[in-house]
């Protein structure tokens, strides 16, 4: 039965991520993917981690995903590009990454499916997390937050709309 | 529900399809906004490698890991989207190759 | 956390709260002088700490070990670091905008140098990585009215990310099998893969671990702009801001560097000849790539970008040829270091001159054009100039020489004759564009651009810099007995 | 460590002459000549607190106590390299002709050169530093240090005074030797290697690597790796053609050093260490370097003769007379080898003086071309003459010092290679040939009016008559120099049989 279960959630996630990537319509796209991450989120609850399904959810599918909303709303991009991102689906664009890919898939799959696939009937909880967060990797979570300032700093910058000034002397 | 029924094999070749789609996705798109979402999708990938291994191996470490990789994930989508509003503004497009013009 | 954890942990904490203080301040007060001087003690500071504990070997939780060898590394890098920030005023204080948030970003990058330096687990490992990374897609795209500054920044956002993710799902195949993130725990899984693996195809298995590994080691060769993973290099350099550049080539390729030195000695990577093969591949199109695609640069920053791919490939030599010198590799690490070191304070008054330039001419690149005439015009800068180019070439009494003794030394030691030959071709090569900037400098100057002054902190930085390449380079033995001695 | 106040001297010098130069424009020319008198003074004082004896008394090779002087200090004990200098009667032979010619030079570049004068002093002075850092280093690395030193002076006297073509000749210049460097570095590193695992520890020293006992292939790539480098250097064939380039292009005063010191070191290395290092690899290699040696002497002949360019002339001139060193080492015996020696010195003067000529020539003609030169003896009787004399002396004339070595030499290889000898003896005939046009097509002929340029100075007539009387001695009274180089030369043949 999970085993089944599996296999739906993936297929799910697969076919997602697929539609997803080839979207020319950067909204529609962004559905799709929070469908795999949602899809993702239920087997890590299948594998045992509970408190990962959740953050999958909260932070993944639901933080991330809703800052690219933001963004792509306040570019309001319409159909603009479409054109141009229609041409990256002729075959001479992506056979030969497709190539690549699938060569390295093949190399994955094959050394993957060698593997002894032993069975661990523990269920990992949030409690046991959280102990672990606050003792060995407690550095960690500092480090963390270093970074998460550093990503802060920089979005700020970044995103900051010119002065009125140098707009000015750009268009002049 | 008996949660390890689940071979470690058949997870992590899930993960190894979603990595290697995301590549892809790298790989062809243009836009942008793609080819960051793609990135998503291939950190996601290692993400779900190493829930699969933790649960294999009964350990919390591997979702620690999950937990970096999501604030990884979010301050360089951050960063990520700053840049794509600068962009926009700027070039008027999101097409990188259109944005490449350093060359040699 | 005991005492001792806080102790070792000193140079991080100093520069975190040096991170906090500057938050503050620009949240409450703008004032770039201020900013500067804020950072400015917060690198001395770390600097003093680091000092402190040159003599300490320490594991703090499994995530950093603190020992001298890393200590030595930070050293550098806060050194560099420091001599960044001078670098960076003088490019500054004539920019419009706001400019405060530059420092904290450097603080903060310089934070993840030294914690990627530190780091024995996979997680500090990556956090490290990209603290620095996430810290300087801020700092390229600083400029961001600048169109080019935008592109570098995009470019290095989405290839840094993709090798990052490569990196990890690498580390999750390991981390299946051995069931470990710890790098020392990485050896005992990956020494014998029958250990953990099951029964069933132990060729696929090997495979796995392999896989794995090749995924890691393409992730970090994007780091280190290892051909064939080096296209983003050139246009990045180009891109950003010139005293980013300095950092980028020097303490950032440093740090990871550093770190992979570690993962590669404790994990013990080279038990595995397909592994070393593949090392092999990458240090010879390094080699070629980076010199020949330098020949034709005319913008000194892509020069530059293209001579790092090229010592990076030549640094790869010592990691190779360590595996068949001693059973754990660790001979690779005091060349190695000193080669860095060496590279790190030569590639920096190169930089740093750039910046000197672009902040004197309010232009981002500097051509060969513009160094036209530096010997008559400000002999001292020049002098610097040469000194570093010719550390970079390898000719003696620079710190560039003894590195490439090193080289030689590992390269006969273990017999590779391929590598070295090719090493000689390289350096060959490089000598003609090393010596093509220095004769640029003794041209007459064709426009009349403004006479380049840069302000007393720069020029007492590149001098030390020029006096710590010569040093290095004539009188390595100190260096060369603590690299010894603590490893 | 006295002999490291010798290269102190010139080294503060040059630095000297290039602060001098903003106090007073000509003053940086005349602090050189002052440092390079008081290295001379130096090395004199040096000198005389040696006893008497030892001069002729043959060292014994191994044991450095035997030589003249000698000094050792660490210097980065972690690889054995040490600070080891040493002086016998070879090198301190080419010491002092470098000191001479270093003296000459700075007089060549007396009025030709206008632009930057102190730095260019303070390339002179940094190039002589590390020639005679070449000469007096026993330490391998040492060696190698001073060999890669002087390149970076001697490149920026040639990229930034030369004439047209400067920056490509620079640059063959530098790379030729650079790349060259690295493989004699790679073969430095590799006996050491060697050497470390027979003895146990590091050491970089001459000394020590004396006794290596490598199997006989090891040898042949190591030596090799050491005869390349020095042959680059010297130049022989088919390494020579950075040479016609970096002469032509070099000011006069980079000329006089290239051809008059820096090639010799070349010819050193292979005397001091090519063939005592690997006397079994030499032995087996003496025919083919010998051949290269013949090669170069007939070849550079035929090329001299084809030139139309003074310099260029000189230059090729060059490449068959150094070819005769070649002949000279590899033969190995005292006659041959005292020849080759001589060589050295005679050719180091006689070629001086000829760029010296073809310098002044093209600063007071704007030309090197020699279709454009002729009759110049009419106005300039005085360098008619002196071009006359050492263009005799160096095609071999007897009583000057070139046709003693050159005789040394052929007679030394008759002994070993008799037919090689009589080829090479073709050589000679060439060069009277090549040399007769020189002087027929520059000085001869009829006179052109418009050309009436002024003759040589006093100062340059000074240092043309030292180098002129230098050349006579060494034909009519070899032994002076014979038998300051003799003890060596009995020491190295007798210990090192081929």
């Amino acid at each position: 039965m999970t085993l089944a279960l599996f296999y739906i959630a993936g297929a799910i996630a697969l076919a997602a991520t697929g539609i997803a990537l080839t979207r020319v319509n950067a909204i529609h796209a962004l559905i799709y993917l929070v469908v795999s991450l949602l899809a993702v989120a239920f087997i890590f609850f299948l594998l045992g981690a509970p408190f990962a399904a959740v953050l999958e959810i909260v932070i993944y599918a639901g933080a991330i995903m809703v800052l690219f909303v933001f963004v792509i709303m306040m570019l309001n991009l319409g159909n603009r590009g479409t054109v141009v991102e229609q041409e990256m689906m002729n075959p001479s664009v992506w056979i030969i990454p497709s190539l690549l890919c699938l060569i390295l898939l093949i190399e994955l799959s094959l050394s993957i499916a060698s593997l002894k696939s032993e069975t661990n009937p523990i269920v990992v909880s949030a409690k046991e997390i959280g102990i672990s967060l606050f003792g060995p990797y407690v550095l960690a979570v500092e480090i963390a937050s270093m970074l998460l300032l550093a990503g802060l700093v920089a979005a700020n910058h970044i995103g900051r709309r010119l002065s009125k000034m140098d707009q000015e002397k750009d268009e002049g | 529900m008996n949660p390890l029924i689940i071979p470690l094999s058949h997870v992590l070749m899930l993960a190894a399809l979603l990595f290697t789609a995301g590549l892809l996705g790298l790989l062809i798109r243009r836009n942008v906004i793609f080819i960051l979402m793609s990135l998503e999708v291939m950190l996601n990938a290692a993400a779900l490698a190493f829930v699969g291994a933790s649960a294999h191996w009964g350990q919390t470490d591997g979702q620690i890991i999950l937990l970096l990789i999501l604030t990884i994930a979010a301050a360089e989508v951050a960063v990520g989207l700053g840049l794509v509003l600068q962009i926009q503004r700027r070039f008027k497009t999101l097409d990188l190759d259109v944005v490449s013009r350093m060359r040699g | 956390m005991t005492g001792t954890d806080f102790l070792a942990l000193s140079p991080i904490i100093a520069l975190a709260v040096g991170a906090s203080v500057l938050l503050l301040q620009i949240a409450f007060l703008r004032n770039l002088k201020l900013t500067t001087g804020i950072t400015v003690v917060t690198f001395l500071a770390c600097l003093f700490f680091l000092f402190y504990i040159t003599k300490l070997n320490h594991q703090t939780t499994p995530l950093l070990l603190v020992d001298p060898l890393s200590t030595f590394f930070s050293i550098v890098f806060v050194l560099c670091a420091c001599i960044t920030t001078f670098i960076s005023y003088e490019y500054l204080k004539n920019r419009p905008g706001r400019n405060d948030e530059f420092f904290l970003l450097v603080v903060l990058a310089t934070m993840g140098s030294i914690v990627l330096t530190y780091a024995t687990h996979l997680a500090s490992f990556i956090l490290g990585l990209e603290l620095m990374g996430i810290a300087l897609y801020g700092l390229i795209a600083y400029p961001h009215q600048d169109d080019m500054s935008l592109e570098a920044a995009i470019k290095y956002l989405v290839l840094s990310g993709a090798s990052s993710a490569a990196l990890l799902f690498g580390f999750a195949l390991l981390y299946a099998i051995t069931g470990s993130l710890f790098f020392p725990d990485l050896l005992s899984g990956l020494a014998s893969p029958e250990v953990a693996v099951g029964p069933q195809s132990p060729f696929w298995a090997r495979q796995l671990i392999l896989l794995g590994s090749a995924l890691i080691l393409a992730g970090i060769s994007f780091k280190l702009s290892l051909a064939p993973f080096h296209m983003w290099t050139p246009d990045v350099y180009e891109g950003s801001p010139a005293p980013i550049t300095g950092f980028l080539a020097t303490i950032s390729k440093g740090a990871v560097f550093a770190a992979t030195l570690r993962l590669y000695v404790i994990g013990e990577f080279h038990n595995f000849p397909t592994i070393v093969t593949g090392l092999t591949i990458l240090s010879i199109i390094s080699i070629l790539v980076g010199n020949l695609l330098a020949l034709r640069q005319e913008n000194i920053k892509r020069l530059l970008a293209y001579s790092s791919i090229a010592h990076f490939g030549y640094l790869l030599i010592a990691l190779i040829a360590a595996g068949t010198l001693t059973p754990n590799g660790i001979s690779a690490i005091e060349p190695s270091a000193y080669y860095l070191a060496g590279y790190i304070f030569t590639t920096l008054i190169a930089t740093g001159l750039i910046a000197a330039i672009s902040s004197s001419n309010n232009e981002e690149n500097a051509n060969l054009s513009d160094i036209a005439g530096l010997f008559w015009k400000n002999p001292l800068l020049a002098l610097c100039l040469s000194v570093s180019l010719l550390s970079l070439a390898g000719i003696p009494l620079t710190a560039g020489f003894i590195g490439k003794l090193y080289i030689f030394q590992m390269g006969v030691e273990a017999g590779a004759w391929l590598l070295l030959s090719i090493l000689i071709i390289g350096s060959g090569i490089g000598i003609y564009y090393y010596l093509r900037l220095i004769f640029s400098m003794t041209t007459d100057p064709s426009s009349s651009r403004s006479t380049l002054a840069p302000a007393l902190p720069v020029t007492v930085s590149l001098i030390t810099l020029t006096i710590l390449v010569l040093y290095l380079g004539i009188y390595p033995q100190p260096l060369m007995e603590y690299l010894l001695w603590n490893t | 460590m006295e002999l490291l106040n010798l290269l102190i001297i010139l080294f503060i010098g040059g630095a000297a002459a290039w602060v001098g130069e903003h106090f007073s424009k000509g003053l940086s020319r005349w602090i050189s000549l002052l440092f390079i008198a008081v290295a001379a003074v130096s090395l004199l004082e040096m000198l005389s607190n040696i006893p008497a004896p030892t001069f002729l008394k043959d060292p014994i090779t191994k044991d450095p106590t035997t030589w003249l002087i000698h000094g050792r200090a660490d210097w980065i004990p972690r690889f054995g390299i040490s600070f080891e200098l040493a002086l016998d009667g070879l090198s301190l032979l080419l010491v002092v002709l470098t000191l001479f010619l270093g003296a000459v030079s700075v007089i060549a570049s007396w009025d030709e050169i206008d632009k930057h004068q102190g730095f260019f002093q303070a390339n002179i002075m940094w190039t002589l530093t590390g020639v005679i850092g070449v000469f007096i280093a026993l330490d391998l690395i040492l060696f190698f240090l001073f060999w890669e030193v002087m390149l970076v002076p001697m490149y920026l006297l040639i990229a930034i005074w030369g004439h047209e073509d400067k920056a490509k000749a620079a640059m063959k210049f530098f790379i030729f030797t650079q790349v060259s460097g690295l493989l004699m570095l790679l073969a430095m590193i590799t006996l050491a290697i060697f050497v470390k695992d027979a003895n146990g520890y590091w050491s970089f020293s001459y000394f020590d690597l004396l006794d290596n006992n490598l199997t006989s292939s090891l040898a042949t790539f190591i030596m090799l790796g050491f005869f390349i480098g020095f042959t680059v250097k010297l130049p022989g064939f088919p390494f020579h053609t950075w040479l016609p380039d970096a002469h032509t292009q070099a000011p006069t005063a980079g000329s006089v050093i290239l051809a008059g010191i820096l090639l010799k070191t070349g010819a050193y290395g292979l005397i001091r260490f090519t063939v005592p290092l690997f006397p079994e690899a030499s032995i087996a290699f003496a025919p083919i370097a010998i051949l290269l040696g013949a090669s170069g002497v007939v070849y550079g002949a035929i090329l001299a003769f084809g030139q139309t360019d003074f310099k260029r002339l000189v230059a090729y001139s060059s490449v068959s007379h150094m070819g005769f060193v070649l002949l000279g080492v590899f033969a190995w015996n005292a006659l041959a080898i005292q020849g080759a020696v001589m060589q050295l010195v005679a050719h180091g003067l006689s070629t001086a003086a000829l760029f010296m000529i073809a310098g002044a020539l093209q600063h007071r003609l704007h030309t090197r071309d020699l279709q454009k030169m002729g009759g110049l003896w009419q106005s300039m009787p005085r360098m008619g003459a002196l071009a006359m004399f050492f263009i005799a002396a160096s095609l071999g004339l007897p009583g000057m010092g070139n046709f003693i070595a050159e005789f040394l030499v052929l007679a030394g290889l008759f002994q070993v290679y008799p037919w090689l000898a009589v080829v090479s003896s073709a050589g000679l005939i060439t060069g009277a040939i090549y040399s007769l046009k020189l002087i027929q097509e520059s000085f001869q002929g009829a006179p052109d009016d418009t050309l009436t340029p002024p003759d040589f100075s006093a100062l340059a007539m000074s240092a043309m008559i030292a180098m002129l009387i230098g050349l006579i001695v060494l034909g009519i009274f070899p032994q002076l120099v014979l038998d300051i180089s003799q003890p060596v030369i009995n020491a190295l043949t007798s210990e090192i049989t081929l």
